[in-house]
């Protein structure tokens, strides 16, 4: 299906944290078409980011014919994006990407670190009533935490301190999980591959991105004995098929 | 006919757009019609498949963009056996085929083979790109070397025969002059600056591969005094691209010397930079009542 | 003892920052305290008196700064009688002169006179302005050329020789190597890029000279890259310059080999980045408990 | 004296007429030393201006330790001035430059076009009530107009039509001129100097500066057989100095 590339004003925003703000975006086309684990190219439509690219911005909720992204500051373009109020405009290319697979099992573990929360999060809502989800975060401080069921901090902030790994081998081992998906920083994304192997894993990679849609290879990550690109054949990959030692 | 209609050697434009090797893909055809472009330079195809450079491959400075891609590609048989036809049966416009090869031979057996398929109406000769150690680069960097190379390639094709130079040179006009001498038809410029960034927090480089390519608006300066550098030296048709966002940016290439411009880098900022960039030289031509050809080169 | 001190060849720097020659002048410590730079650079002297380029001269671009000064200056004879004994009387910093000569004759005369004089603590050997016809430009570009200037003037004086290369070349590495090979102490780099600006409602050239120098923001990628390079080659120390404005900016060049950075560009925009470059140098250091020597060239 | 460089808040900002504003800045020590011809190193204390350059603006006026200046938009710096609200920031540098020499005489010619008003209005009010004054000011159209004797329009929408200079000939003839000062693009100078030959004529020349305080040589103008500075030698130069060939 053919990628959509529009300017839309911003209907809500809010900041669940400082340094997070949440965006909302009405557009009932685009929405219909939004699963789990596939995200957008966003800008702010603003005449100093008119030469600056697009950011990768996972989708974070859906409901009604809107779609709601989580952006974290981090440097010049999820800073505009953060600034944004109702009514502005944010320039997007969408919707990019594949999805989390999902696979007809019960327990069902969802680790995320940082901004690797909001396309788990989704996933979580939908993920079948059936299945029993246990979702673990963790970030650098409490003001990284949002909604789930375990979390830790760096700092000890909120939640068990220490890194979301440390949790992990038991929290599998209590709850027989026999499926796992994963978003977030790239060394924990690398330790937690070696934790489950062995169980099913699904593993949602971020990249510097520029055209976002598959033609400069910029994004590419070691899969096998190739580069495949993070916005074209991912962000989900099958942890297996990453050559983690590459990355 | 068309105010702003151009040549590139033996290939008309029109209009006088095209885009940067490597930068572009039919996806964008998603979000204009290909016939706002004058012709399609696909991505730099090297004789064998390329894995590419290791990762993080991309990083945005303050005005501009860097990156170490490493021409990953399929390698001249992907190439011609899924890319080729792919783009045969889609594009409208001609096809001018990049490649590049790690040895002379090389780079003719390529074009022997390219000669071969229907479909193509053009060659780019990247001879410049900084992101792959043995190709490339010291081919783009020696006069010489140019020059015995472009003859080459010229002698086993009657197609129009770019050759990509480098900004990383210290005489701009030996390297077009050898290129010209060698038979080449038009001159592309610029590929890459070196360029570098670093993690201030850790002393990362933030491309795997450290020293890269620099492109964007911040080479624009760069790139237009080269075009003007290269347009002084020798007589060849120009194709001009480096830092080219928008129509007034066209013009300063026009103006500079460049016959056709290209878009690269901007294309990842505004997928509708190439339409607004033909709309916007339309507008001022016709606003001042000129063609295209009153103000190539004529910078004073 | 200080975090931050450092060493270029022969002279101490404390703090390890100075000033890009051509875009500082005391005027400036009406605005801040000359301690806050570890030496002062003078604008490049040449042996006769220099009127200068045509005018308009400057332009600011969307990244960076474009100018063609061309030099202009006293002469060595106005240099050493007018200019130099107000420095003299001035400055409690070391003091680097900067000299360009025409032929390698005319640079060992000059040096030979400056040699005369006291209340000099090294030299900047400049054979890299873009924007002077003979002088410098094809001294920067040829290593064989550099190696012998190198050799000859490093025979004449003790004290700390710099030599300032261009960017403009194939091989940064080369040239290094010859002015290490020659005898310079140290190495400053980068000179400004070519450069070239034009208006797209009339085709004339924002500057005189049409192409000229590029400095500021949009050349620092290069000049990282350029600086990693010339670290990689030589042993020499490196004083690093080309787009630093924030001890963030400088950071990345002690990173990728520099063992004291100079702000040229900067100044015109903040008469303050100096002062907020040792500043926020000395606070991150301090933050992570690390030493200067610790990280220069600790890119990884 | 020395030079100072401060960040001050815009006290008061109006918008004469469209693409023009005046700021008002309240500084009495800085305003006590402001005399005809001088000019102030502006830009906007705004974080997209942090790396671009200071932007020339002469002293319009000066009134009980404030001091005002009219901002034309041109390009980026002037935009981001213009666009300043009473509040916000303005970082400048300053005084600069030399000043309007004065001469005892009676019949006194101000030519101006464009940003050439400021300082000749600024110079009108402190000459001395004994003279005669007449104010000549030409712009593109009647939004460049402002208060003066004689106006002109290149495109006929206020005043009489055509150049200013066009008028120049018959108002020194009519008035017996023996002094003239003038500020605007350099074309109408030229034009002007060659008109008034004969009669002491001190003009402010404009120039792209960086440094604005005399280290770059990047405003340098060719007067005599040299190149002098404008903004530490001028901006006021006696017009029989200048090489206008050259410039
Ligand atoms: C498929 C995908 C989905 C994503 N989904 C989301 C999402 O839903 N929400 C979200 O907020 N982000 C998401 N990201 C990440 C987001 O794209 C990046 O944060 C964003 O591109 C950063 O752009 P920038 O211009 O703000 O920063 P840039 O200027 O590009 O700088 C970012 C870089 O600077 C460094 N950096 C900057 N600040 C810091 C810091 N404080 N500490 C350490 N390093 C730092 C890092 O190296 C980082 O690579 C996603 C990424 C991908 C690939
Ligand atoms: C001593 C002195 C005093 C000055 N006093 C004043 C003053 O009181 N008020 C004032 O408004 N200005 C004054 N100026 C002029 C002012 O400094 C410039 O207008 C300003 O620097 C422009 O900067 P910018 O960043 O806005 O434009 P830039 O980006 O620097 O571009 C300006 C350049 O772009 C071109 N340009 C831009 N727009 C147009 C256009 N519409 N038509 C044709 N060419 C165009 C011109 O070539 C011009 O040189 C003075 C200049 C000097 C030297
Ligand atoms: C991501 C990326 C990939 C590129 N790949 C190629 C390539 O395969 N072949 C080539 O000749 N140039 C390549 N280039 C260089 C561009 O074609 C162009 O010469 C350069 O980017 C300058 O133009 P710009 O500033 O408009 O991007 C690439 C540039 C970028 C940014
Ligand atoms: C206005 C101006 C004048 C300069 N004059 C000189 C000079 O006289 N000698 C010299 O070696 N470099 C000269 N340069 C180059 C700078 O010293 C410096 O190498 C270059 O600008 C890159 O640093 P930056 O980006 O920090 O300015 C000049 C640069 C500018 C902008
Ligand atoms: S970002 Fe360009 S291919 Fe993925
Ligand atoms: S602007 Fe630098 S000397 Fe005048």
């Amino acid at each position: 299906m053919s990628v959509c590339q529009k300017t839309l004003p911003v209907t809500g925003a809010d900041t669940p944290q400082p340094g997070y703000r949440v965006l909302w975006i009405e557009d009932h086309e685009l929405a219909a078409r939004c699963v789990p684990g596939m995200f957008f190219e966003l800008k702010a439509d603003r005449r100093d980011q008119a030469n600056r690219l697009y950011k990768p911005i996972s989708v974070y909720q859906v409901r009604e014919g809107r779609m709601a992204f989580m952006v974290k500051e981090v440097g010049e373009g999820s800073k505009a994006l953060c600034s944004l109020q109702p009514g502005d405009g944010v320039r997007l290319i969408g919707p990019l990407g594949n999805a989390f697979p999902l696979l007809n099992v019960q327990n069902i573990l969802l680790v995320s670190g940082g901004v690797g929360y909001p396309p788990l999060s989704f996933l979580k809502s939908c993920l079948p009533p059936s299945s029993r989800v246990i979702h673990l975060h963790g970030g650098a401080s409490a003001k990284d935490i949002f909604p789930c069921d375990i979390v830790c901090t760096e700092d000890g902030s909120a939640g068990s301190k220490g890194r979301v790994t440390d949790l992990v081998p038991s929290v599998i081992a209590e709850n027989r999980i026999q499926l796992v998906y994963s978003c977030g920083p790239q060394p924990m994304l690398k330790a937690l591959a070696r934790m489950v192997e062995g169980i099913p894993h699904f593993v949602s990679l971020e990249a510097y991105m520029a055209c976002g849609i598959g033609v400069c290879y910029g994004c590419s990550v070691p899969v096998g004995n190739e580069f495949k690109r993070v916005c074209k054949d991912g962000p989900v990959f099958n942890a297996a098929d990453i050559d983690w030692e590459k990355l | 006919m068309s105010r702003s209609k151009s040549k590139l050697g033996k290939l008309d434009f029109d209009p006088p757009v095209t885009v940067a090797s490597g930068t572009f893909g039919t996806e964008y055809f998603d979000f204009f019609d290909q016939r706002w472009l004058g012709a399609y330079v696909s991505k730099t195809v090297t004789f064998e498949p390329k894995a590419g450079n290791p990762v993080p491959r991309l990083y945005e400075t303050e005005a501009g963009l860097l990156n170490a891609i490493g021409l990953q590609n399929p390698g001249l048989k992907g190439f011609i056996g899924e890319e080729l036809p792919r783009l045969r049966d889609l594009l409208q416009i001609p096809l001018i085929v990049s490649f590049s090869g790690s040895t002379p031979t090389e780079f003719c057996q390529m074009l022997e083979c390219l000669e071969k398929q229907p479909g193509i109406a053009g060659y780019e000769v990247n001879v410049s790109c900084p992101n792959v150690e043995k190709e490339g680069l010291p081919f783009g960097i020696d006069p010489d070397v140019v020059f015995n190379l472009t003859r080459e390639l010229s002698k086993l094709t009657d197609k129009e025969l770019t050759v990509k130079l480098s900004p990383n040179v210290s005489s701009i006009e030996q390297v077009a002059q050898a290129a010209e001498a060698g038979g080449a038809t038009s001159l592309a410029l610029i590929n890459t600056l070196w360029g570098m960034a670093v993690d201030w927090r850790t002393g990362k480089s933030r491309i795997g591969r450290k020293v890269c390519g620099y492109s964007g608006m911040g080479v624009k300066p760069v790139a237009l005094a080269l075009t003007y550098k290269a347009a002084q030296a020798v007589k060849l048709p120009i194709l001009a691209m480096g830092g080219i966002h928008t129509w007034r940016d066209a013009l300063e290439f026009f103006y500079a010397g460049a016959s056709v411009v290209a878009v690269g880098t901007a294309m990842f900022s505004n997928s509708q930079a190439v339409v607004e960039l033909v709309q916007g030289l339309n507008g001022y031509l016709e606003e001042r009542n000129l063609r295209l050809k009153d103000i190539i080169g004529k910078v004073s």
